[in-house]
């Protein structure tokens, strides 16, 4: 059983995604990187769904899949939103408010 | 491996009763948008009316499945209804009620998209409903986006201002962010355990002890929760979210979106972590401790009242989060029915609860004198709410009672929601408890010193002849001149202080009588009837709590 | 006897006419007739005082005449309307039996066996700890025997009054007070417990301090009055712990039975005692005007004349010999006074009494040398009971306030008569103008001397006496003590009566006799002074014509036998060689004097020349630099050369010790205030306010606005924390 | 959980089980009635004012009539209803010989504050707001009295805060922002460590045989008398409660909020905190830390007396220290409430009664002087006493009262202070429950000498401001002596003083039961163990 590679894979594309969400300005990017976090969840899902011989794992995926897409529809409408507003949707430039 | 087995699918036996909630909500929300799609605009003006009898309306169900008493489950085991959740599913829905009372003349008066604000506010509901029933990391985290997603599209609701877009980004982004890693955390934990389901999670984690994978998965599970009750450090999104957001969104927000990641909470660590104690009672401990600490220091500095109560959302939240540290320091004692033995405290179970339905209708409460106030202030400062008492006394005395129940000061329903924390940790009556119970006296103190700046203003303080034009309450006025580039620029001088940086255009003020409306009227009549009887009679919350407490025999 | 069992009576009516002075004193009454009310009032209490003193004589003839049957016999007559809580009567009879034997002195008269006092008690005064407080009174010789001096000398000074103080600006009040002190005062004397001792104690007190502020628009007066207050206040303390130590030592409050327990434990309780007893003479030693409180007697004078005969000479100032008189046993156990040759009590009355007449000396102020002679007469009384000698003292208290009333209102008739100035360089020659007065106040200034056979003479007698042989050894320090006060006491007084009534008068206006209303009682007062000696003759000296029955009046009917008996105490009988010594001193005084002003021999203006004579002298003017020596002590500076000390204390003589103790006590008020409370503690508070507010802005740092770095907060944090968790756990 | 329902109270029946209910929440029905009335109507408004007032105090003269004063140990009047079940909390009020004094106090001040505020409503006005404030207030401290169960006693505890808070901040002086919160801060602090405690009683008192008690009923708790409790527990659940009414009291050095509080109130505001709000503190220990908690007590005893005579001392020298005549009477109040603590710590029958006859006496001495101080302040515009003088000249009656109030504030026998300050003396040469002779007499000592001071402050305050010749500066001014207004609303006071003075027995007979069973109780655990 390839396990741990799978996790490994996982991890790997979780962190990638975590960085993405905290270094890239560019908000589009930053959705993306989100995206990248979710299907390290998946992979880790459906691995441990085979090791445990459950299908309740790759369900899970599904759903989170199904949701991911809703949740990008919304972030994406935002950031046109915001981009309608301030010609810009570099997220720190966003900091009207604070403290 | 067998995939035949895996691939078996038996139809499910669908409880129509039991969903009977859940589909009357679906069915209002798609009738309030086919409705808007149907009607002329005249019919339109009809769409919160609408909302809100199909609340009422979905209270029935509720009421029935409670005389009925008895507990349903369904899918596995996934998706419960016992009185837990039917307790909670009550309390979401008289919030979001009162909630749309706020909203009929906000709304309406701003120029929003109306009624796609009720369908979207109906959803949230939904979600939240659903998250009272679901006993399943997949329905936990279904529920949860389903009441998020919208909630971020609310928070950006008011599409012209950029303060409002700007809150729905930050909430976008960190709850999304958020989710990712609990969803990480999830997927180690069923990694773990094997199934999905909390009993199973239970078993498993109660023979796997704290190994490193059980620790990030909890913690990591936890971290997407503690975000979502914005528990410092993961608050940092609700301050500015609550002061961008409309007003009504804001009220939503801090207390039915809170109380929701409370219930999800409940069943995660009373229940599916408990075999991880000694994990999960230390991580409370410091994250309650924290969070109401630095909570109630930084509100002792704020000068724009909705910003204000958001961090005493965030310092409320520790004090709902204190019972969890002592969560498993009860007396060993066997589940009726289940047959496993658990040292699960009860009384901390309780206090969650009456914790949140208390503080449901005091927060409501004070947002909605927020509103009122606006509409005679057009301003969102504390300062604007100067000499209130003399020429709305009624208004002050409201508020005085919204404030004075969230410092906890009896006869105001806080004092019990105070008093069922410190019972909690004398029931356990660990050190740990014990000095916890001291900190709690301490910031009981810290926080009547901010809710003592707007006492202060509305009873000892004349009349001001001029007001700072406010943040949002007002609707968008500030908007305008907030996408001056002086303000850009202003932010760009390093200075931390808010407050200190915002340009405000301060416009001539003239007392006078709060103009009322029928739903505002409403909603604070409500609110401060609940508020005052929750206060002298605490009977009927705590009988609540003790009711919903038997879902821990499930 | 009815009049003993239910003596409140007495008190309680000048405590009515004190309220019907002041409510309907210048409404109704009228406030040129008030002092007609306070007048009947007092009269009427006179008149029932000495019912009481005949009736209290027939119980002890009773008691004396049949002693076998006489036990029963007076708890019969005792008992009647007796609380079960109040009177030790029930084991009264036990110290009955117990007869003296060996206690007789040389004439043989030892104890007869007096009668127990006569205690009527109403319960449920107050209640505590399940104890039963009852109200009451006790009527006894020695009450008796105030009695009558208080209502004789009161009802005397409101004659007199309504005419001093006629057409003063507060009349009324004047004649509610002088009631109200009448009534505390009595109310003192018959008090069956120590709580009401207390009370009355500082009801006379305060009645002092009205009358001694009296003329209040004036500072000196008020600065008097408060300072009066405030020294007997410091002497309460004594009283205060004093009266606790003896309750908790003997678990009640009523006199009676803590004499009786005193004499049944002795020594058991000797240490209490002793403390009992400093505490209580702390308190003797400010209202009886005892060294070295006694500087507010002085400055008392301030009030009106007749005040100042009433309260500051003949009654109030006596109430700490009272007290010590009624307490006997403690004092007596705790000084062991029976056994020592010298002791706290004896040596304070000495010391005050020499004290109090070298200053004497050095006073041109009429009232201010009268003053100081009560200071030294009281210390006379006060020495008497330290040496043991309680029927002398008591004797000596009665035949005093004859005399120095006398002489108090004979001052006041003087000023009356000069222009209201009580500076005796601006009198002289006033016998001819005012020979009433002059007449009387010659024969008390005899009396007060101490010359054969005037009152003064007889009590004087006895004092010494007990000084020499009274106990078992001699007290001689307070026999020197005495002997000198004797010489010096003569000195002073004749002296007054020179600057006073001879030489020529140097005052202004015309100086004229004083009206009957005055006069009268001054002739009164100077004939007790000549007969109140005889209420306590020797044997002796009776027997010459016969009438031993006579002898020993005060001894035989005032002394409480019952407890006197248990300590054991002894009488001296008459010693002729110490009656002529003391006659002799007094004479020589007088001589002396006489010589000085009127033969005008002697070192004339030595104290002009001699200075070492000179310093003698403005060390006595300047009353030993006592204040000063306080003043120095309170404010902490060092002491200043003699000379610019003596200037200073010139020009402060008012500004005295207390009221210095109280500036000294209000600058440490001051600075604990502004150092310690608004300082220390108040700053700490509001620092943990501020503290809490700077706390948030800080924490606000967290709050960038930026959502990335909120994402790194909280994806940090879960990192940090799991790595924690999985390191510790 | 175990539920105890049964309680050592005899329920009252008829009118009885009524009195008390009736007696608390009559004023605050004023003033729910009040809030509807507009506030132009002021007459009507003042007229329910009083009359809910008078109506409550109408219920206490029943009281004092029907009170079964034979054994007035007992709670009587009893009412025992459920009230929050989940917790085991019960409405149960009594009345018994420690609280009828106090009850009757509070009940008195109310109307006689309504009185006093009839014609000047202090800066800026607004009658109905004031008066609503004071009924909550009667409300609240009636009751705290006779509330027999924990978490009751607690809400009525609180209820005071908020509207003393307002009345203090509204209408109070110069710094009132300032002194309100300070005062609220504190004493919040102080009642949620006094909670903590209380439910730490709940869940650890148990009875002599060490079965869990479980209950809030405070006449069970005083019943189980610590039970099997450690000492050491005892102290430390003692601790808490001894921050929450030692700040009440307030005890040295929680003090520093009573000046400014009493300083910056309004006149009846400084009545009522100084005549029953100090109350509830000492009330407090004496109620429910003594008897709940023994070993606890005898634990702190020593400490509790240490700061008693520090509060004694520390507070006339405060005194002298003011120039400002209200703050003085203020600062004495420490000085007294010092004397009552000190009582208290002896844990004497004696030493009880005297603290609460000390409270009683306080509370009609300190509310005469600050009645005073508001007159004198209306009159003259200051309360300098440098500024004052010769009161007695310019307004002879007022110089009076002055001066009875005075003399009775510094423990002259014959009035009321005395009798809350020699029996304290008294007590505290016999401590009790084995406490250290040598120390409380050493405390008897210094509260001896503390009387000196009071003498001395009390006496240079009044000859200050009311012997000698009126001030230059007053010439043309003409004080106005006592209206009709204040003789009604200080006749009362005035003549309570006296009465008290010449017969303690009415208070002490009434309270003695109590104070004597609290005692046995405490020495019995003492030395029981």
């Amino acid at each position: 059983m390839l396990l741990n590679q799978f996790l490994l894979l996982g991890a790997l594309l979780f962190a990638v995604g975590v960085y993405g969400v905290l270094a890239r300005r560019n908000g589009v990017m930053v959705l993306m990187s989100i995206e990248l976090m979710l299907n390290a969840v998946n992979l880790n899902l459906v691995a441990f769904g085979l090791q445990h011989d459950v299908v309740s794992g790759q369900v899970f995926a599904l759903f989170i899949i199904a949701v991911a897409a809703a949740e990008v529809g919304v972030g994406l409408a935002i950031v046109l939103l915001l981009y309608r507003n301030r010609r810009s949707i570099a997220v720190d430039e966003f900091d009207l408010m604070k403290g | 491996m067998n995939l035949g087995a895996l691939v078996a699918f038996v139809r499910p036996e669908l409880d129509w009763h039991a969903l009977a909630p859940e589909l009357t909500l679906l069915a209002v929300g798609t009738l309030v948008t086919v409705a808007d799609i149907a009607l002329d605009d005249k019919a339109k003006r009809m769409m919160p009316t609408l909302a809100g009898i199909g609340l009422l309306i979905t209270l029935v169900p509720i009421l029935t499945l409670a005389a009925d008493g008895a507990e349903r489950s369904m899918f596995g085991g996934a998706y419960v209804v016992d009185d837990f959740s039917l307790v909670l599913k009550a309390l979401f829905i008289l919030a979001g009620y009162v909630v749309v009372l706020m909203s009929v003349d906000y709304v309406r008066e701003g120029d929003y998209y109306e009624n796609e604000y009720y369908t979207l506010l109906l959803t949230s509901l939904l979600g939240m409903v659903m998250m009272a029933s679901s006993r399943d990391l997949v329905s936990v985290f279904v529920a949860l986006e389903l009441l998020s997603i919208p909630a971020y599209m609310l928070a950006a609701w008011r599409k012209g201002g950029p303060r409002s877009n700007e809150a729905g980004l930050k909430y976008y982004l960190m709850g999304v962010f958020a989710s990712a890693v609990m969803l990480y955390g999830m997927s180690l934990v069923f990694g773990v355990a094997g199934d999905t389901d909390f009993g199973t999670i239970s078993e498993a984690l109660r023979g796997e002890g704290a190994s490193p994978i059980v620790i990030v998965a909890i913690l990591f599970v936890l971290v997407g929760f503690a975000f979502k009750v914005s528990a410092v450090p993961f608050h940092t999104w609700a301050p500015d979210t609550y002061e961008g957001a409309p007003t009504p969104v804001t009220a939503f927000l801090s207390v039915a979106s809170k109380a929701a990641g409370f219930v999800a909470l409940l069943g995660l660590v009373f229940v599916a972590f408990e075999g991880a104690a000694d994990v999960v009672q230390p991580f409370f401990w410091v994250l309650a401790v924290v969070t109401m600490t630095v909570g109630n220091l930084i509100a002792l500095r704020q000068t724009n009242i909705v910003r204000m109560l958001a961090y005493s959302g965030v310092a409320q939240g520790g004090f709902m989060l204190v019972p969890f540290a002592v969560a498993f320091e009860g007396d060993a004692w066997t589940v009726p029915g289940a047959g496993i033995t658990t040292t699960v405290l009860p009384s901390a179970y309780e206090a969650v609860i009456v914790y949140l339905i208390i503080y449901a209708f005091m927060n409501l409460g004070a947002f909605s004198v927020v509103l009122a106030v606006a509409r005679r202030t057009r301003s969102g400062e504390i300062d604007s709410y100067a000499g209130l008492f003399r020429y709305a006394p009624g208004m002050a005395v409201l508020m005085t009672v919204f404030l004075a129940s969230l410092a906890g000061i009896p006869p105001a329903g806080g004092w019990f929601a105070k008093f069922v924390i410190f019972r909690t940790l004398a029931d356990a009556s660990t050190p740990a408890g014990w000095v916890l119970a001291a900190i709690v006296a301490v910031n009981a103190v810290i926080a009547f010193g901010y809710y003592a700046r707007v006492l202060v203003q509305m009873w000892f303080e004349p009349v001001p002849e001029t007001v700072a034009l406010g943040v949002d309450a007002s609707g968008d006025a500030e908007d305008e001149l907030a996408d001056e580039p002086a303000e850009a620029s202003a932010n760009d001088d390093g200075g931390f202080v808010a407050t200190e940086t915002r340009q405000q255009t301060m416009v001539a003020f003239t007392p006078g009588p709060i103009p009322m409306t029928g739903a505002l009227a409403a909603a604070l009549a409500i609110t401060v009837v609940a508020t005052m009887a929750l206060g002298v009679f605490p009977g009927l919350v705590s009988h609540f709590g003790e009711v919903a407490s038997f879902y821990l025999g499930g | 006897m009815w009049i003993l069992e239910n003596a409140f009576l007495i008190p309680l009516i000048p405590a009515v006419s004190f309220l019907v002075i002041l409510l309907f004193g210048r409404s109704v009454i009228g406030a040129e007739r008030v002092h007609k009310v306070g007048i009947t009032a007092v009269g009427i209490v006179w008149i029932l005082s000495m019912i009481a003193a005949v009736s209290w004589i027939t119980q002890v003839e009773d008691a004396t005449s049949s002693k076998a049957d006489d036990a029963e016999h007076a708890l019969v007559s005792v008992n009647e309307g007796l609380s079960a809580s109040g009177s030790g009567a029930v084991d009264g009879d036990l110290y009955l039996a117990a007869e003296d034997d060996g206690h007789g002195s040389d004439d043989g008269h030892g104890y007869a066996a007096g009668p127990d006092p006569v205690i009527s008690t109403a319960d449920g005064w107050w209640s505590s700890g399940g104890i039963d407080f009852a109200v009451g009174t006790l009527v006894d010789g020695q009450t008796v025997l105030l009695l009558v001096v208080v209502t004789s000398i009161s009802l005397l000074v409101h004659i007199y009054s309504s005419e001093y103080v006629k057409g003063d600006r507060r009349f009324v009040h004047y004649y509610a007070f002088l009631s109200l002190f009448t009534a505390s005062m009595l109310f003192f004397v018959m008090a069956q417990n120590l709580v009401q001792m207390i009370v009355g104690w500082e009801l006379v007190g305060v009645c002092s301090f009205v009358l001694i502020g009296h003329w209040w628009e004036e500072r000196p007066n008020t600065d008097a009055a408060v300072k009066a207050f405030l020294t007997n206040r410091v002497g309460d303390i004594g009283l205060l712990v004093g009266v606790a130590i003896l309750f908790g030592t003997f678990g009640t409050f009523d006199i009676d039975s803590i004499n009786r327990a005193v004499g049944e434990m002795g020594s058991e309780v000797h240490f209490a005692m002793l403390m009992a007893s400093i505490a209580l003479m702390a308190a003797v030693c400010s209202k009886s005007g005892q060294f070295p409180l006694h500087t507010w007697l002085p400055d008392a004078m301030a009030g009106p004349t007749p005040v100042s005969a009433l309260i500051h000479a003949a009654t109030m100032v006596v109430a700490g010999v009272f007290m010590i008189g009624r307490l006997y046993p403690v004092f007596f156990e705790g000084f062991s006074i029976g056994t020592s040759s010298i002791n706290l009590m004896a040596f304070i009355g000495g010391f005050t009494a020499l004290i109090g007449a070298g200053l004497a000396f050095a006073q041109w102020d009429i009232k201010k040398v009268l003053a100081y002679s009560t200071v030294s007469q009281l210390g006379y009384m006060v020495m008497a009971l330290g040496v043991g000698a309680w029927t002398a003292a008591m004797f000596h208290l009665f035949t005093h306030a004859f005399f120095k009333a006398c002489l108090f209102l004979g001052a006041g008739s003087v000023s009356h008569a000069a222009h209201h100035t009580f500076d005796m360089r601006e009198m002289g020659g006033l016998r001819k103008y005012m020979p009433h007065t002059y007449k009387t106040f010659v024969i008390s200034t005899l009396a007060l001397a101490g010359i054969f056979p005037f009152a003064g003479f007889w009590s004087k007698d006895e004092i010494l006496l007990g000084a020499l042989k009274g106990q078992e050894s001699r007290y001689l320090l307070m026999l020197v003590f005495g002997c000198v006060v004797a010489l010096l006491t003569a000195a002073y007084m004749t002296r007054v009566i020179w600057y006073t009534f001879w030489g020529e008068y140097r005052g202004h206006g015309h100086p004229h006799e004083s009206p009957k209303v005055m006069t009268v009682p001054l002739w009164i007062l100077a004939v007790m002074a000549v007969v109140a000696g005889a209420f306590n003759l020797p044997t002796p000296v009776l027997e010459l014509f016969g009438l031993e029955r006579f002898a020993h009046l005060v001894q035989t009917y005032a002394e409480p036998t019952h407890y006197l008996n248990a300590i054991g105490l002894s009488h001296p009988g008459p010693e002729w060689e110490m009656a002529a010594a003391g006659l002799v001193l007094a004479l020589a005084g007088i001589a002396i004097t006489f010589m000085y002003y009127w033969r005008n021999t002697g070192p004339h203006g030595l104290t002009e020349r001699n200075r070492y004579a000179k310093a003698g002298y403005t060390f006595l003017e300047q009353k030993y630099y006592l204040d000063h020596l306080y003043t120095d002590i309170v404010v902490g500076s060092i002491k200043a050369p003699i000379a610019r000390a003596a200037n200073w204390v010139n020009n402060n003589v008012i500004d005295l010790v207390v009221n210095r103790a109280g500036e000294g006590a209000r600058d440490s008020g001051r600075w604990v205030y502004r150092w310690i409370d608004q300082g220390t503690i108040d700053n700490t508070v509001n620092a943990l306010g501020s503290g809490a507010d700077a706390g948030g802005q800080g924490l606000r740092v967290m709050q960038t606005g930026k959502v990335q770095n909120y994402g790194s907060l909280l994806f940090g944090t879960a990192a940090v924390v799991a790595i924690v968790f999985v390191i510790v756990l | 959980m175990l539920k105890t329902r049964g309680s050592f109270l005899v329920d009252a029946t008829g009118f009885d089980a009524w009195a008390l209910t009736l007696a608390v929440f009559l004023p605050a029905v004023g003033a729910l009635v009040m809030m509807v009335v507009p506030r132009a109507r002021e007459l009507e408004l003042k007229m329910i004012a009083l009359g809910s007032s008078l109506a409550a105090l109408a219920v206490g003269v029943y009281l004092l009539f029907a009170f079964d004063y034979g054994n007035a140990g007992e709670l009587q009047f009893g009412v025992h209803k459920g009230w929050i079940d989940a917790i085991n909390a019960d409405y149960i009020l009594g009345l018994d010989g420690l609280s009828l004094p106090l009850l009757i106090l509070s009940m008195v001040i109310i109307p006689l504050c309504v009185i006093y505020s009839w014609e000047h409503i202090p800066e800026p006005g607004n009658a109905k707001a004031f008066f609503i404030l004071m009924l909550i207030l009667a409300s609240g401290m009636n009751g705290t009295f006779v509330a027999q169960d924990l978490i009751l006693f607690f809400v009525f505890f609180e209820v005071v805060l908020l509207p003393m808070y307002f009345m203090i901040g509204v209408w109070g002086g110069e710094n009132r922002r300032y002194a309100s919160l300070k005062f609220f801060l504190f004493t919040l602090f102080g009642s949620a460590l006094m909670i903590v405690s209380f439910v730490a009683l709940y869940f650890v008192a148990t009875n002599e045989a060490g079965t869990a008690l479980n209950t809030f009923n405070m006449s069970e708790l005083a019943e189980a008398a610590g039970g099997d409790l450690a000492r050491g527990t005892q102290a430390i659940i003692f601790a808490g409660l001894f921050m929450g009414f030692g700040i009440k009291v307030p005890m040295f050095p929680f003090h520093t909020w009573l000046p400014d509080a009493h300083t910056e109130a309004p006149t009846v505001g400084s009545v009522i905190l100084a005549a029953v709000l100090l109350k509830l503190g000492t009330y407090g220990f004496v109620r429910i830390a003594l008897p709940f908690l023994p070993e606890g007590a005898a634990a702190w005893a020593p400490w509790i007396g240490l700061l008693a005579v520090i509060g004694i001392i520390y507070g006339a020298l405060g005194c002298l220290a003011q120039t400002d005549m209200k703050r003085l009477i203020a600062f004495s109040s420490v000085a007294h409430m010092g004397f009552v603590m000190l009582g208290i710590a002896t844990l004497t029958p004696i030493g009880i009664n005297a603290a609460v006859f000390g409270m009683v006496a306080h509370g009609i001495i300190t509310g005469m002087l600050f009645f005073l101080a508001g007159s004198v302040k209306e009159r003259y515009h200051t309360l300098e006493i440098g500024r004052l003088g010769g009161l007695l000249k310019s307004a002879p009656r007022m110089g009076w009262i002055l001066a009875i109030s005075a003399m009775a504030s510094l423990g002259l026998p014959g009035l009321a202070g005395f009798w809350g300050e020699f029996p304290v003396i008294l007590s505290a040469y016999n401590p009790g429950a084995g406490l250290s002779e040598e120390l409380f007499r050493t405390y008897m000592v210094i509260a001896a000498v503390g009387t000196v001071f009071a003498a001395g402050y009390l006496l240079w305050l009044f000859q200050r401001s009311a012997f000698g010749e009126p001030k230059a500066e007053w010439e043309g001014h003409a004080i106005a002596d006592v209206n009709r207004f204040e003789w009604a609303a200080w006749m009362p006071l005035i003549l309570a003083m006296v009465v008290f003075g010449f017969f303690p027995g009415l208070i002490f007979g009434v309270v003695d039961d109590v104070s004597v069973g609290i005692a046995e109780s405490i020495s019995a655990a003492v030395g029981g163990s």
